[in-house]
């Protein structure tokens, strides 16, 4: 029976957070998101993205591979959105960008925004100009896009890493006190190739994993980095015994990804078993 | 909505399976070209409903991979999901290739409950798949087994047509008779329900959902240049 | 039907090696290794280890965690064991250390043996001093021991690199031209948990993640470096479509590892079907 | 050695499974104490064999978890591997708890076969297992269920003893009785044939795996000590 949880500043009614991209912009109607802790908005950027070519997913052992490519309506559209959103639970909006400044310029101009309750910096998103490196690669550009977002925005930040950022203990050692937490993580890089035509299957060659089989992974960076920081759990929370793992591991909250897509109502199993 | 376990009653066809499950409740059944995901252990998949009986859902399940070749005794069962063909139009030409037989034997039966008479051409790459036949409620009025293509039965005249099968095929129909009609389309899947922008499809009105506001699409508002590559 | 291959100086019979730490010292009796273009000794260490603690193992979805610990004869014992070993196919002796002078002495000692045809550096090791990080964890620390083994020895160099080494790219640009090709990847560092009793399942509470899990992450590293660099791949081949798909992706040559241990008859298929 | 696919026949006894396959050729038949792995898409199982009939070997699974509880149709499955109990000697006790029943029937059915006299006392968690000693070929002699142990049924004075149990009753046994005698253990694997050094138990000399140098040991072999924390 998992109750109330406490980051830093937020609390939530649960510890059970539907995860970026998977769950709209905190709207998917089938999920009942009202019965999360929070809900995370697909990632915002500044312009409008049509995401990448189809297709778009391809299933791996215990794995989803997913090259959605930051499809979004951009940061104007989803200021019209916001007018007239009823949101379901606590609400954290994702933000995605190339640059310090695209970070910056998001969270401040959503800063006045009373019905968002924190922001997640997507620091994944693949960086253009370094050739598709993620913007968040190491302790220098996290470091810069942190400084510049935390100037821009008196709302809580969610720091949400990719599994092969550089410097990762520094990163953390670095930041903790000045975040609302650290989210581990985003998926992995990963492709899959069709061994009929030897072509890779996605229409944008690589994607990011999911799913089942990267949980022992991130289980090990959260109960190595639990002790001393405050951690959101991402990777593979597909079922309810996984997230028990989680929670021994010292998660402070769960998101959930790939098992809404999986099942609508996991979020049911989760109260009821966890 | 149904989210519910299911055991799979299943026919073995060679290349085709035809698995049932239910009955399920009036109002979680389907209409023709919608369709139910059924996951078991970290894989989701998208089936089109073919038949009702006694509000059991009959599925036409071909084998072209790992799931599908082994279909699993009891699954999870999420739907129906999509929107359907339209049921309601008169001399409706019904196209289908492979696997695509189903939706649209669906939709045949729905006609024929309506007393609206229509057309039906099949198309299959062998004349042994043609067995399959023999377990359907309404049978196609034409069949084509390759090298004979299902597009070379059409009349020359362009109809009003609800189609679906192997890309290819759409496209055919397409050059051949324009976009006086609807198709389903098929892409990868991960939740069915419209939450991961995953199965998305090029239109004219940007990148489109095949799970939310597909499977079924109107044939102008397709792309088709960029949908076959 | 997959036919001799060519690294740099190596020519293997066929692409398929037996991982390290899979099959003994490259004498594991119910695996046909024989029939292995390469055979990949357990690595050795400079004294014997004893490895952890049991369990050693847990099974997690589509993959394995192991934490066997570098268990291993020593130098000394292994250079005996050599005295009248029989090889069954092309040699090729993994090597562990600590330090720089670890590798170095270890392929200086055995530069001697005819019937080792290279060596595979395993820069996997934990390094106790630092805490357990990876001894070839950077740039730095891995020119390090490549620098000093490779004065060290005549005889061609694979190098194993851990899944989170940093600066790879770095890496793999200024190295490439002096050692024999890289194996991408070891294990993933992981862990699994019982969810009944909230503790760590391993002995050593972290292991490695191997298996078809980590096909998809490792696939896409393959895919980005092959055109430039000479690689092995290692990571989930234990089927032989995801055999073909490292084929297509440029792997030179494939590491078998878990397909072995899940099925000692592996390589005739991958032999009949790849 | 037997490494093939085989359909699996099962009957559950709830808190049990007995399953068998086969027959397999006279060569790959095992000995008491010898087991088989199990595999099926990424999972790769130990099993004692509980006894033969016809040249099919005969399992006995207790529930447990994933795999236990949902034992597949068809495995792969590979043996004998491992190292046999001594079944030579006359007048052994036989000592079992639960799933640890599979080895030692086995024993007892050779030991029957070759006219050796044993005492074989068997402990089980809950009355309603014991409908599983219907299905066997042998007996054992005497039964225990909790709160009683099967270590309560001992004789004071130590005896020669084959044994197979959770470890708290190898241990409980192996403090009364002493070392004369020989346990079979238990340990995680993945291979099962000696190459990965995963099932490693602590010996007198050194790390020893379950699978090749096990899963009988002698118990003044074992490190107890360490063996049950
Ligand atoms: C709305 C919808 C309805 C469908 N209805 C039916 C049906 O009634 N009967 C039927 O037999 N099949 C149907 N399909 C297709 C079916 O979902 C796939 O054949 C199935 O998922 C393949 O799974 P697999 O593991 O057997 O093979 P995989 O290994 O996943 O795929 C085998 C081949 O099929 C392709 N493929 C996989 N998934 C899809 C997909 N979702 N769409 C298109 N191609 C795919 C792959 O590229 C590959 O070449 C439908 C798909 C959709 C999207
Ligand atoms: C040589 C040998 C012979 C065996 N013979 C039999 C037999 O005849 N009948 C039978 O019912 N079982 C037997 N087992 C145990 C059986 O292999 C495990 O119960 C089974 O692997 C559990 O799989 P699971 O997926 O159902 O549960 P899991 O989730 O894998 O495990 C459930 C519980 O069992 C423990 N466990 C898992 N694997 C092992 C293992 N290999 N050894 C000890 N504990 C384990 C776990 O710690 C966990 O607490 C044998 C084991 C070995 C090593
Ligand atoms: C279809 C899909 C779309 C995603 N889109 C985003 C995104 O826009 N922003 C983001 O930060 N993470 C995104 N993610 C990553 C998830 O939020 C999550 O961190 C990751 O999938 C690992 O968790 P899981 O295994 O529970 O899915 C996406 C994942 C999936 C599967
Ligand atoms: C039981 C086990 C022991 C291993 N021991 C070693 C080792 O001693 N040295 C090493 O370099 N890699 C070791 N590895 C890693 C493998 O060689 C291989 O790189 C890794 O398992 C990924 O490949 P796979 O998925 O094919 O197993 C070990 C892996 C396993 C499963
Ligand atoms: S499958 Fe997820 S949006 Fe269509
Ligand atoms: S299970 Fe691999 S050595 Fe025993």
């Amino acid at each position: 029976m998992a109750g109330a949880v406490r980051l830093k500043k937020l609390t939530l009614k649960n510890p059970f957070i539907a995860s970026s991209g998977t769950c709209g912009y905190a709207d998917a109607d089938l999920i009942p998101l009202d019965k999360f802790g929070a809900a995370v908005t697909k990632t915002i950027t500044l312009l409008p993205r049509q995401g990448n070519r189809p297709p778009r997913l391809v299933e791996t052992p215990a794995g989803l591979v997913n090259s959605i490519g930051l499809q979004n309506m951009g940061l104007e559209a989803f200021k019209q959105f916001l007018t007239d959103f009823k949101k379901p639970t606590t609400l954290i909006v994702s933000v995605g960008g190339e640059s310090p400044e695209d970070f910056a310029t998001i969270v401040e101009e959503l800063n006045t925004y009373d019905l968002i309750d924190a922001f997640e910096l997507n620091l994944s998103c693949p960086n253009v100009k370094t050739g598709g490196e993620v913007v968040g690669k190491d302790y220098v550009t996290v470091s810069n896009i942190l400084e510049a977002s935390l100037k821009s925005t008196t709302k809580p930040l969610l720091v949400k890493l990719s599994p092969f950022t550089e410097q990762l203990d520094k990163i953390l050692q670095h930041w903790e006190s000045k975040v609302e937490a650290f989210v581990l993580f985003n998926t992995f890089p990963a492709m899959d190739i069709d061994p009929r035509s030897g072509k890779p299957v996605l229409g944008a060659v690589s994607g990011g994993l999911s799913g089942p089989a990267i949980y022992p992974i991130v289980l090990n960076s959260i109960y190595k980095y639990s002790k001393a920081h405050t951690l959101v759990a991402s990777g593979g929370i597909a079922t309810t015994d996984i997230a028990k793992k989680f929670i021994m591991a010292g998660a402070r909250a769960l998101e959930i990804g790939t098992g809404n897509l999986w099942n609508p109502a996991f979020i049911e199993m989760l109260l009821k078993e966890v | 909505m149904l989210n519910e376990t299911f055991k799979l009653e299943k026919t073995d066809l060679g290349h085709y399976v035809v698995v049932f499950f239910g009955p399920v409740a009036e109002e979680n059944l389907p209409q023709p070209g919608q369709f139910y995901m059924f996951y078991k252990e970290y894989v989701k998949k998208p089936f089109s409903v073919a038949f009702l009986k006694e509000n059991r859902l009959f599925f036409i399940i071909k084998k072209v991979g790992p799931f599908t070749s082994s279909i699993p005794d009891e699954v999870r069962v999420e739907g129906p999901y999509g929107k359907p063909f339209p049921a309601v139009v008169t001399n409706t030409f019904l196209i289908s290739g492979g696997a695509g037989i189903a939706p649209i034997c669906f939709l045949a039966e729905k006609l024929t409950e309506q007393n609206l008479p229509f057309t039906w051409l099949h198309g299959e790459s062998k004349a042994e798949n043609l067995i399959l036949l023999d377990y359907l409620p309404v049978k196609p009025n034409k069949v084509s087994v390759e090298p004979t293509l299902v597009t070379d039965l059409l009349p020359k005249e362009a109809q009003f047509y609800c189609a679906c099968g192997p890309k290819p095929m759409l496209k055919g129909l397409h050059s051949k008779w324009g976009t006086n009609g609807f198709v389903s389309l098929e892409e990868r899947m991960s939740c069915g329900f419209g939450a991961c922008y995953g199965c998305v499809i090029p239109t004219t009105s940007g990148y489109q959902r095949v799970c939310k506001e597909g499977p079924v699409f109107e044939a102008g508002e397709l792309l088709w240049q960029e949908l076959c590559v």
